[in-house]
C-alpha cells in the first residue's frame, strides 16, 4: 500500500514554544496511527495543523499524492480530514443532533430538513452503538456522554482521514470498547485515523503503526507496531526507563479521618456512607454516570447536600462551601478541567496559588516573591512543560493544564483529605508515575486520599481499596488483597447478563 | 400540586406566569381589557418589537447591539428627507433601509472583522449615527410633505393597524428563522460555542456581519412606522431604546451569555414591557413612583424566571 | 472698535440638540459677527458639565459668558466657578436661584417666566373652548407630563391654572406621564388617557413643548377623534409646530406660543460684547413675553419676532 | 524600527499611545496645556475617574454596574438634605455613604444570591433610586444651606483642588489593591472562571457582594463630591455616567469578558474620555459635530489597542 497521508517538514513555533519541529512521517491507506509523546510534545498541536484550524510555519500535508494548502477548517473538510479535539468542541445549547450536522445543516434554501436531521443522526448512533437521544440537549449530557457525541462527529462525515485527539480520556472501558469497534470498522473501510492518547494499552490494542514525538521533535516512527515494546515506546517517550509505572507502596492505616455518613444530593439520591483512613488510598471505580463525580463534588460541598453529614478527624464540616471544606482540610481536583479545574486569562503562577496563598499573604497583601518559589517549585516537580511561570494556563497543553491544578493543592496547607477525580486523565506515562509517587508520599504522610479513575488498571495499580459505584449507589467495598477483574467490573455494571460478556471482552482486550 | 409546579417552572414557564399576570390585571384594572386599550398598547410596543426581533439575534450570538435607538431616528429621518426631496415615498422607503442597513453592516465588519468589543463599537456608532441624524436636519423635526406616508401607520387591515400587522409578521419571521433555519441554528452555535462553531466550519465572522446588518434593515423599517405615527422625522426619536429592547429581550429568557433564545419569550418580554407602562398610566401612578415600579417589575420578571430554570437544573 | 477682536464670550445651554438653544446660539453668532467679538458655543447637560465648561471658557481666555443652566439650583456654584475664573456673567431663559429658592439678584438675566408662558396656553384654549362653544363638563385635558424637569412643571401648571380658573373641572384634567420628552413617548401615554375615558368626545391638551402636545394630537388621530373635537397648544414654535401648520388639513395642533430666540440670543450676546468691551453693564432682569401663533398667523408672528 | 514597533505594542503600549496623542493636542490645540485647563480637565474628570476604580472591579470579575449614575445622584442628594436637616456635614457624608453602600449591598446580595443578571439588575435599580432621587426631592434640585459644604470641592492642597487629590488617592489605593492584594486577585480569577475559582476556594458570592457594595460607596464618594460642586443636590445628575465609565474602563483595557484589568489603563482611558470633550470645546467644534467625533475617537482607541493585542497574539 502506499503512503496515503505524508507530513513533511512541519514546523510550527509559539511565543517562546517551538511546538513542532521538522517533523516527517506518512502513514499507509487503511491503517490506524498511532501518534504518542509526553505532554506539550506536540500532538494536538500536529493535529491542529492537520484539521486546518492552525497554519504550519512551514512544511506541508500531502494526502493521496496532494499537496493540501488549505486556510480554513472548511477547506480541510472538503479535504476529507476531520478532527475530533482534545477538548471537547459542543454546543451545550443545541442538540445532539444538531451538534452533529453544525456546519453542514440538512436542508433547502436554508430551511433545514427536520426529518433528516434527526433521522439520519439516531440511524447513525444505532449503527455504531451509541445509547443516546438525538433530541436532547447537549447540555444535559454527561462527560462521557458528551464524548460519545463528539466521536459521532467522526461517523457523521464521510472523511478519508480521521484524526483522534485522546478520545478515551474521559470514557470507561465500556464506552472504550464501542469506539474501538468503531474504528476497526473504519479501518476496514480503507480510512486512515490518526490516533492520540497516553494509555499503551490502547495503542497496542488498536494501531497498526506509531509515531512517538519528543520536544515536538520526531523521536521514533515505528511503521510496524508488533516490532516494538512497550518498554521502548516509554524510553523513547520520557528518556528514561520505567520499570513499573504503578510503582504500589503498601503503608500503615491508622485512624478513621474522612467519614462521610448517609450523603444525598439532588444529582446523587441515594445515601452513600464510607470512610477513609490516615495514610489510605481509596479508589472510586464506575462506568460512566456511575455517580463518582457527583459524590466527589458532595463531600466537597460543590454542590448542596440534601441529607448527610461529612466530618474530619470527627469534626464535622460545613454543608456546600468548598472554602469551608479547604479550611477543614478537604480538597478536591474537579474532573471537568476546562470548566472547573483552569482559570482562563491568568497566568500559571497565579493558578497555583490562588487558594494557598492565603498562608503568606497577611492582611490580604500579596508577596510576590513567595508566589513565584511556589510556583517554580512545582513547575519543577510537576515537571510542566512551559517557558516560564507567567505562561497563560490556556496556552499549556492539556496534561500539563492538570498538573498545575494538581499544584494548586499540592501547594495547600494541612491538607487531610485529597479527592482526585480522574487524577491522570491526558496524562504522559512519565509524569502518571510521578503522580503515583505523590500520591503515596502524601499517603505517607497521613494524608487520606480519594482516587476515583475510569482506568481499571490505574484502580487496581494503586489503590488499598475499591469501591465500585453503579447507577449512583455502591455496588461493592473491596480491599486490595480481593482485587479481581472480573469481579469489579461484575459490580460496575447494571444488568448481569450483559456483565460476563463485556468482562470476557476487557480481559480478552488486555 | 406538582403538576402545577410542572407548568409554572417549565420550559413555558414564562408564558404561563404572563397568562396569569395578564389575567390579573385585565379583572382588577379598569379599562385594560377594552379593545381600544389593546390596540393602542399593541402600538405602543411597536418599535421595541419589531426591534427586539433582530436584538434577540444579536444576543443569541453573544453580541450586543446599543445603536438601535440611534438607528432608528436616523432611517426615519432619511425616510422622510428622501421622500420630501423626491416625492415618492417608496425611495423614502428605499433610501431608509439602504442607511438603516449600512450602519448595520459598518457595525458588523468592525465587530467581526477588526474583532472590537460590540459594546463600544456600538456605543459609538450610537453616537455618530444620532450625530448624523442631527447634522442631516439641523436638529430640527422634519415634516412630512405627502399625506400619503401618515397612512402607512394610520391605515388598518381587518381592524388593526398596519405597524401591528408588521410587528406580528416580523415574529413569525424571525421566530420561524431561529428555529428552522440554517442561519438560526448558526447564530445559537456561535453564542453557545464560537469556538466550537469555527471548527465545525461555520463562518463565523460572516454569520456576525449579516446578524448586524439584518438588524440595521429591522431598524429601518421602525424607524419608517414610527416617522409616519408621529407625522415626522425627528433626530431625538427613540434614544433610550436600546435599554428597552435589550430588557425585553432577557426578559423572555434571552441569555446574554450567548446561546439561548425563544421568540415566544421575546415576544412576553415585549408585552411586560408594554402592559406595565399601559397600566401604571391607566392607574394613574405618579410619574416618580412610576422609576420604582418599572425596575421592581424588571427584577421580579427575571426573578421569577430565574426560579423556573434553577429548578429545572440547568447548569450555567 | 479695534478692541473686538480680544473679547472672547462663551454660551452654555443645557439642551444643545434642541432647536430653541441651536437658534439662540445662531442669533448670538449673528451678532458676534456684527460686532467681531468671537463666540464659544459649549452645551452643558448637567451641572458637572456645566462646571467644566465654565473652566474650559477660563482656559480658554473668554472674558465672560451667557448661561442657560440645565438647573437653577446651579446658581451659587456657577457664580462662584465665573468669579473664580474671572469670568463675567449673564444668564438667559431659566434666572438662577439661591439655595433658599429666592433668585439670584445680581447676574443680569433675560428670560421668560415659564408660568407665564403656560398661562399664554391655557389663555388660548379657553378661548377656543369658548368659540367652539363646548361645555367644560364635556371636555377631557391632557396633561402630558415630565415632572423631573421644573420647567415642565411650571409650564403645564401655568396653562392649567387659567382653565381652572375659568371654570375647567378638576376632575376632567388627566395625567400622561411621559417616560422621554419625545413625540413617541406622549403619544403612548396620551393614548392611555384617551381609551381609558373613552366616552369624552372633546379634548385639550397641554404639555412642555410642542412635541409634547403633538404626540397628544397623535394620539387622538390614532383613536379616531376628529381635528375639531381637539385643542392642541404647544409652546416653542420651531420647525415641528411650522410642520402641523403646513399640513395641507388642519389637525388638532390648534396653535403655539413662540418664544423668540432671537432677542435671547441676539441681545444677550450683545448685552454681554458691550460689558466687556465696554464697561456697561446690562439691565439686571428683561422679561420678553411668548407670542401665540395659529394655524393662519403663524408667518406673521414669526416675522414680527424677527425669526425668518 | 522593531524597538518602537515593539514599544507601542508592549504591554504599556496604550500608555505610549496615549502619550504621543497628548504631546500632538497639547502641541497644536492652543491654550490646551496651560495650568488652569488642566486644572478643569482634571476636575472634569473627577466623578468618572473615581467611580471607573470599582467599575474596573466589577467588569474584570464579569459583572456589570448600570445604576452608577443613579446612586451618584441620590447619594449625593441625601448628603445635602442631611446635612441641611442635621446642619452637619458629617451627618451628611455618612448618610450618604450609608445610602450608596446600601443600594451597591442590594446589587451585590440580589446579584451573588438570587443569581440574577447583573444587567437587568442594575437597570432595575437604575431605575428604583433615580425614583428614589425624584421623590426625595419632589424633582427639584435641594440648595446646600452651609456653605463649609462647597469647601469640599473648593478647597485646594499645594494649589490643586481637593476632588483631584481624592481621585488620586483613589488611582493609587485601587490600584494597590487590584495588583497586591488577594482581594484583587480574587476577582480576575472570578472574571477568568467562576466556577473554577469556587472550586479553588474562592467565596464567589460574598466577593461579588463585597464588589457591588465597595461599588456603591465610592459612587457615595463622587456623590458627595459632584453636589459640593454643583452647590446642590440634583436629582437628575450624572444621568448616563454608567455608560462614560463603561467605556473609560474598555478603553483602558478591562475585558467585559471578565478576568482582565489595569488600573494605569482605566486611568488612561478616563483620560481620554476627558481630553477628547475637553479638547471639542477649546476647538469650538459644533455640538452634533461633537457626537460624530466622540463616538470616532472611542472607535479609535479601541482599535488601536486592538491591533495592540492582535500584535502581542494574545488568544481570545
Ligand atoms: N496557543 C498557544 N500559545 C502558546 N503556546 C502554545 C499554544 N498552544 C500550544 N502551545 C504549546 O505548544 C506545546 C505543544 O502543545 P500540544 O498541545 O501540541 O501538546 P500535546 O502533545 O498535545 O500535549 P498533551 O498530551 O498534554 O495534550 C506546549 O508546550 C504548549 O504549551
Ligand atoms: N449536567 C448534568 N445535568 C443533569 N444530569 C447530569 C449532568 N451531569 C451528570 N448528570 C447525571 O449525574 C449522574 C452522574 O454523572 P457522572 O457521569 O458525572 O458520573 P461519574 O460516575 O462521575 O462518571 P464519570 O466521571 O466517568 O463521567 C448521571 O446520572 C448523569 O446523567
Ligand atoms: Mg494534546
Ligand atoms: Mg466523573
Amino acid at each position: 500500500m502506499q503512503d496515503f497521508l505524508q507530513f513533511k517538514a512541519i514546523s510550527k513555533g509559539y511565543p517562546g514554544v517551538q511546538a513542532l519541529a521538522d517533523v516527517s512521517f506518512s502513514v499507509k491507506k487503511g491503517a490506524v496511527h498511532g501518534l504518542m509523546g509526553e505532554n506539550g510534545a506536540g500532538k494536538s498541536t500536529l493535529i491542529r495543523v492537520l484539521s486546518g484550524d492552525q497554519s504550519a510555519d512551514t512544511g506541508e500535508i500531502l494526502i493521496d499524492g496532494k499537496a493540501q494548502n488549505y486556510r480554513s477548517v472548511r477547506d480541510a473538510f472538503e479535504a476529507g480530514v476531520i478532527v475530533i479535539h482534545q477538548e471537547l468542541q459542543l454546543v451545550p445549547e443545541l442538540t445532539v443532533a444538531e451538534n452533529l450536522w453544525l456546519g453542514r445543516f440538512p436542508g433547502k434554501a436554508g430551511v433545514i430538513d427536520r426529518t433528516r436531521l434527526v433521522g439520519v443522526v439516531k440511524q447513525k448512533l444505532k449503527d455504531i452503538g451509541i445509547d443516546i437521544d438525538p433530541a436532547a440537549k447537549v447540555a444535559s449530557l454527561s462527560i462521557g456522554e458528551r464524548q460519545m457525541v463528539e466521536i459521532a462527529k467522526a461517523v457523521m462525515a464521510d472523511a478519508r482521514v480521521i484524526a483522534l485527539d485522546e478520545p478515551t480520556s474521559s470514557l470507561s472501558s465500556r464506552e472504550s470498547e464501542i469506539l474501538f469497534a468503531l474504528i476497526d470498522r473504519l479501518r476496514a473501510e480503507g480510512k486512515i485515523i490518526l490516533y492520540v492518547s497516553h494509555r499503551l494499552d490502547e495503542i497496542f490494542r488498536l494501531c497498526d503503526s506509531l509515531t512517538v514525538l519528543r520536544d515536538g521533535k520526531l523521536a521514533a516512527h515505528h511503521p510496524d507496531i508488533s516490532k516494538v515494546t512497550r518498554d521502548q515506546i516509554i524510553s523513547e517517550m520520557v528518556g528514561r526507563e520505567i520499570a513499573n509505572i504503578w510503582g504500589f507502596r503498601p503503608r500503615e492505616r491508622g485512624a478513621v479521618r474522612l467519614e462521610v455518613k448517609d450523603l444525598a444530593g439532588r444529582k446523587l439520591r441515594t445515601p452513600i456512607s464510607f470512610s477513609v483512613r490516615q495514610g489510605e488510598i481509596l479508589g472510586f471505580f464506575g462506568l460512566i454516570g456511575a455517580g463518582r463525580s457527583e459524590m466527589a463534588r458532595l463531600v466537597y460541598g460543590a454542590d448542596s447536600r440534601s441529607q448527610g453529614t461529612v466530618s474530619v478527624d470527627g469534626k464535622a464540616v460545613a454543608p456546600d462551601s468548598p472554602p469551608q471544606s479547604i479550611r477543614s482540610g478537604i480538597v478536591l481536583c474537579p474532573e471537568d478541567r476546562k470548566f472547573d479545574g483552569i482559570v482562563q486569562g491568568r497566568n500559571i503562577e497565579e493558578n497555583m496559588a490562588i487558594s494557598s496563598r492565603r498562608h503568606f499573604s497577611p492582611f490580604g497583601i500579596l508577596q510576590p516573591k513567595k508566589e513565584a518559589e511556589l510556583a517554580d517549585r512545582f513547575i519543577a516537580r510537576l515537571r510542566v512543560r512551559t517557558p516560564s511561570r507567567k505562561q497563560e494556563i490556556v496556552n499549556l497543553s492539556g496534561g500539563n493544564q492538570q498538573k498545575v491544578i494538581l499544584g494548586r493543592w499540592l501547594s495547600e496547607q494541612g491538607v487531610k483529605v485529597l479527592i482526585i477525580d480522574e487524577p491522570t486523565r491526558g496524562i504522559d506515562v512519565g509524569a502518571k508515575s510521578e503522580i503515583y509517587e505523590i500520591l503515596y508520599e502524601l499517603a505517607g504522610q497521613g494524608m487520606a486520599i480519594v482516587v476515583i479513575s475510569s482506568e481499571l488498571p490505574e484502580v487496581m495499580g494503586i489503590t488499598d481499596r475499591i469501591m465500585v459505584m453503579c447507577e449512583g449507589r455502591v455496588a461493592a467495598d473491596i480491599e486490595r488483597a480481593d482485587f479481581d477483574e472480573r469481579r469489579i467490573l461484575a459490580a460496575a455494571l447494571p444488568d448481569v447478563a450483559n456483565a460476563s460478556e463485556l468482562s470476557n471482552q476487557q480481559v480478552k482486550s488486555r | 400540586m406538582t403538576s402545577l409546579k410542572k407548568l409554572l417552572l417549565g420550559e413555558q414557564g414564562l408564558v404561563v406566569i404572563f397568562a396569569v399576570a395578564f389575567a390579573i390585571v385585565a379583572l382588577t384594572v379598569p379599562n385594560f381589557l377594552t379593545e381600544r386599550n389593546m390596540l393602542g398598547l399593541l402600538q405602543s410596543v411597536v418599535t421595541i418589537g419589531i426591534v427586539a426581533c433582530t436584538m434577540m439575534f444579536c444576543l443569541a450570538s453573544r453580541d450586543f447591539d446599543l445603536s438601535v435607538g440611534s438607528t432608528v431616528a436616523f432611517s426615519g429621518m432619511v425616510a422622510v428627507m428622501a421622500s420630501n426631496a423626491s416625492g415618492s415615498i417608496l425611495v423614502g422607503l428605499v433610501a431608509a433601509l439602504i442607511c438603516g442597513g449600512a450602519v448595520g453592516l459598518v457595525n458588523g465588519v468592525v465587530i467581526a472583522r477588526f474583532r472590537i468589543n460590540a459594546l463600544i463599537t456600538t456605543l459609538a456608532t450610537m453616537q455618530i449615527v444620532r450625530g448624523f441624524a442631527l447634522i442631516a436636519s439641523d436638529g430640527r423635526a422634519v415634516g412630512i410633505n405627502d399625506p400619503g406616508f401618515y397612512q402607512l401607520a394610520l391605515s388598518k387591515f381587518l381592524g388593526i393597524p398596519t405597524p401591528i400587522w408588521v410587528m406580528v409578521v416580523f415574529f413569525i419571521v424571525f421566530g420561524f428563522v431561529l428555529n428552522r433555519t440554517v442561519f438560526g441554528k448558526n447564530t445559537l452555535a456561535i453564542g453557545g460555542n464560537p469556538e466550537a462553531s469555527r471548527l465545525a466550519g461555520v463562518n463565523v465572522s460572516n454569520m456576525r456581519i449579516w446578524i448586524f446588518t439584518l438588524q440595521g434593515l429591522v431598524c429601518a423599517v421602525a424607524g419608517v412606522l414610527l416617522a409616519s405615527r408621529i407625522t415626522s422625522g425627528q433626530p431625538n426619536a427613540a434614544t433610550g431604546l436600546e435599554l428597552s429592547v435589550i430588557s425585553a429581550c432577557v426578559l423572555g429568557g434571552v441569555s446574554l451569555a450567548g446561546g439561548r433564545a425563544a421568540m415566544t419569550g421575546v415576544i412576553v418580554g415585549v408585552l411586560i414591557m408594554g402592559i406595565a407602562e399601559n397600566v401604571m398610566n391607566l392607574l394613574n401612578i405618579q410619574a416618580f413612583y412610576q422609576y420604582v415600579v418599572r425596575g421592581l417589575i424588571l427584577l421580579l420578571a427575571v426573578l421569577l424566571d430565574n426560579l423556573r430554570s434553577a429548578a429545572a437544573g440547568r447548569r450555567t | 472698535s479695534a478692541y473686538a477682536a480680544d473679547v472672547k464670550i462663551g454660551f452654555i445651554v443645557k439642551q444643545p440638540e434642541e432647536p430653541w438653544f441651536q437658534d439662540e446660539w445662531k442669533f448670538a453668532d449673528i451678532a458676534a459677527q456684527e460686532k467681531g467679538f468671537t463666540l464659544v458655543k459649549i452645551g452643558a447637560e448637567d451641572g458637572e458639565k456645566v462646571q467644566s465648561a465654565i473652566d474650559n471658557l477660563g482656559a480658554q481666555g473668554a472674558q465672560g459668558f451667557i448661561i442657560c443652566t440645565p438647573d437653577v439650583k446651579l446658581g451659587p456654584g456657577i457664580v462662584a466657578k465665573a468669579a473664580a475664573n474671572d469670568l463675567k456673567l449673564m444668564t438667559v431663559d431659566d434666572r438662577l436661584v439661591n439655595a433658599d429658592g429666592s433668585p439670584i439678584e445680581d447676574v443680569p438675566h433675560m428670560g421668560i417666566s415659564a408660568t407665564k408662558i403656560g398661562e399664554a396656553v391655557g389663555e388660548t384654549i379657553v378661548e377656543e373652548i369658548k368659540k367652539r362653544g363646548w361645555d367644560m363638563k364635556d371636555v377631557g385635558a391632557i396633561r402630558v407630563s415630565y415632572d423631573q424637569l421644573p420647567t415642565a412643571v411650571d409650564r403645564v401648571e401655568g396653562a392649567l391654572s387659567v382653565l381652572k380658573a375659568a371654570g375647567f373641572p378638576e376632575a376632567n384634567i388627566f395625567d400622561a406621564p411621559q417616560a422621554k420628552t419625545d413625540t413617541e413617548a406622549a403619544l403612548n401615554a396620551s393614548t392611555v388617557v384617551l381609551n381609558k375615558n373613552a366616552g369624552i368626545k372633546h379634548w385639550v391638551a397641554v404639555g412642555l413643548n410642542d412635541e409634547a402636545v403633538l404626540g397628544a394630537v397623535r394620539a387622538t388621530e390614532s383613536v379616531g377623534i376628529a381635528a375639531d373635537s381637539m385643542i392642541g397648544v404647544g409652546i416653542g414654535g420651531a420647525d415641528s409646530a411650522i410642520n402641523e401648520f403646513k399640513k395641507p388639513a388642519a389637525t388638532g395642533f390648534f396653535g403655539t406660543v413662540i418664544i423668540s430666540p432671537k432677542r435671547h440670543g441676539y441681545e444677550t450676546a450683545l448685552n454681554m460684547f458691550e460689558w466687556v468691551a465696554n464697561g456697561k453693564e446690562p439691565e439686571k432682569l428683561i422679561l420678553t413675553a411668548g407670542q401665540v401663533a395659529l394655524r393662519d398667523n403663524y408667518e406673521q408672528v414669526r416675522k414680527d419676532l424677527g425669526i425668518e
